[in-house]
């Protein structure tokens, strides 16, 4: 079971972020349909002298769909380095997988930002094999040069 | 999403290299603690 | 319902780190029954050339129990600045809370460790208003000087 | 616990504050990440 879980988010973090890069308009079929997303704000233009890495906070696969869908052309352009991830059970009967992953993360032509994001993925009603992404939090904690 | 025998081993990168990733590393940036709760 | 969000996350973040301080044989009863535990591992001696923060994973209230109480010395020494927390509703009908906090820890005598904390809390089946954590998972990211 | 009006601003410090932070801070560490999964 455990290797199970290790599995699974291995592989979903392969799919998550891939999918960014190969298709934004797709991402949204991994969320469940009442999902939270707290995202990168991709509305402001952020330059290197950004002193706040700006996040919004959405809900509902539909407007996650949106989202992506109107960022398309700089989703695509995401980059990500994974550092570390660790993963715990959670939900009824444990069989949700609660997700702690930290990394950097750049778009084309940005600096590296660090990011520390959690993922909570359920198992579908229909098949406990497949799981959806009811949770996806990001933040961007402070460069080294505080 | 497909789960088959994937190995992550660190740093894992997705969409990009090592080499890419040390030109993105080299640009500067600033980003300070957020001073309230959203 | 976001404002008791936000409340309910600050006072937990504020009661938990107490009573690491104030009474570590008391923290267990912030657990959920089948809590997942993933938190400093301080059976290891952590000197100052440590290149990895060890951490363990420990299941089930009865295990925390024993684990904060086999360290309950070192435990009390626990001191936290947090920089920043975030959250989002979770598990079954969006009712459980998912907390993502970070900030810097250290104990007496230690230099002052970043840490990254996820919590998943779970409304109690007698009282919604009472919440049970059923996930704390940490990791310590590496040092500025990587 | 209580969760009556309590307002978080950061940085927010819990069992200690600013000098004892500061005196913490001055000792240096090293921690790398680490190298698999547990």
């Amino acid at each position: 079971m455990t290797t199970n879980a290790r599995e699974i988010t291995y592989a979903f973090l392969n799919t998550y972020y891939q999918r960014m890069n190969a298709d934004p308009l797709k991402i949204h079929h991994l969320y469940s349909a009442t999902a939270e997303l707290t995202h990168i704000n991709y509305q402001c233009e952020f330059d290197d002298n950004l002193e706040v890495m700006p996040t919004i906070k959405i809900t509902g696969k539909e407007n996650i769909s949106k989202f992506y869908a109107r960022y398309a052309k700089k989703v695509k352009t995401l980059r990500v380095k994974i550092d570390s991830c660790d993963f715990q059970f959670t939900g009824a009967n444990n069989t949700s997988i609660l997700i702690l992953t930290l990394g950097e993360m750049f778009w084309l032509g940005t600096p590296s930002y660090k990011f520390c994001q959690t993922f909570v993925l359920v198992p579908t009603a229909t098949n406990p094999k497949i799981f959806d992404v009811c949770n996806d939090m990001i933040y961007f904690p402070p460069d080294r040069a505080e | 999403f497909n789960t088959e025998g994937l190995k992550l081993e660190y740093p894992f990168f997705v969409n990009t290299n090592e080499q890419e990733y040390a030109e993105a590393k080299a640009l500067r940036y600033r980003i300070k603690h957020r001073s309230s709760l959203d």
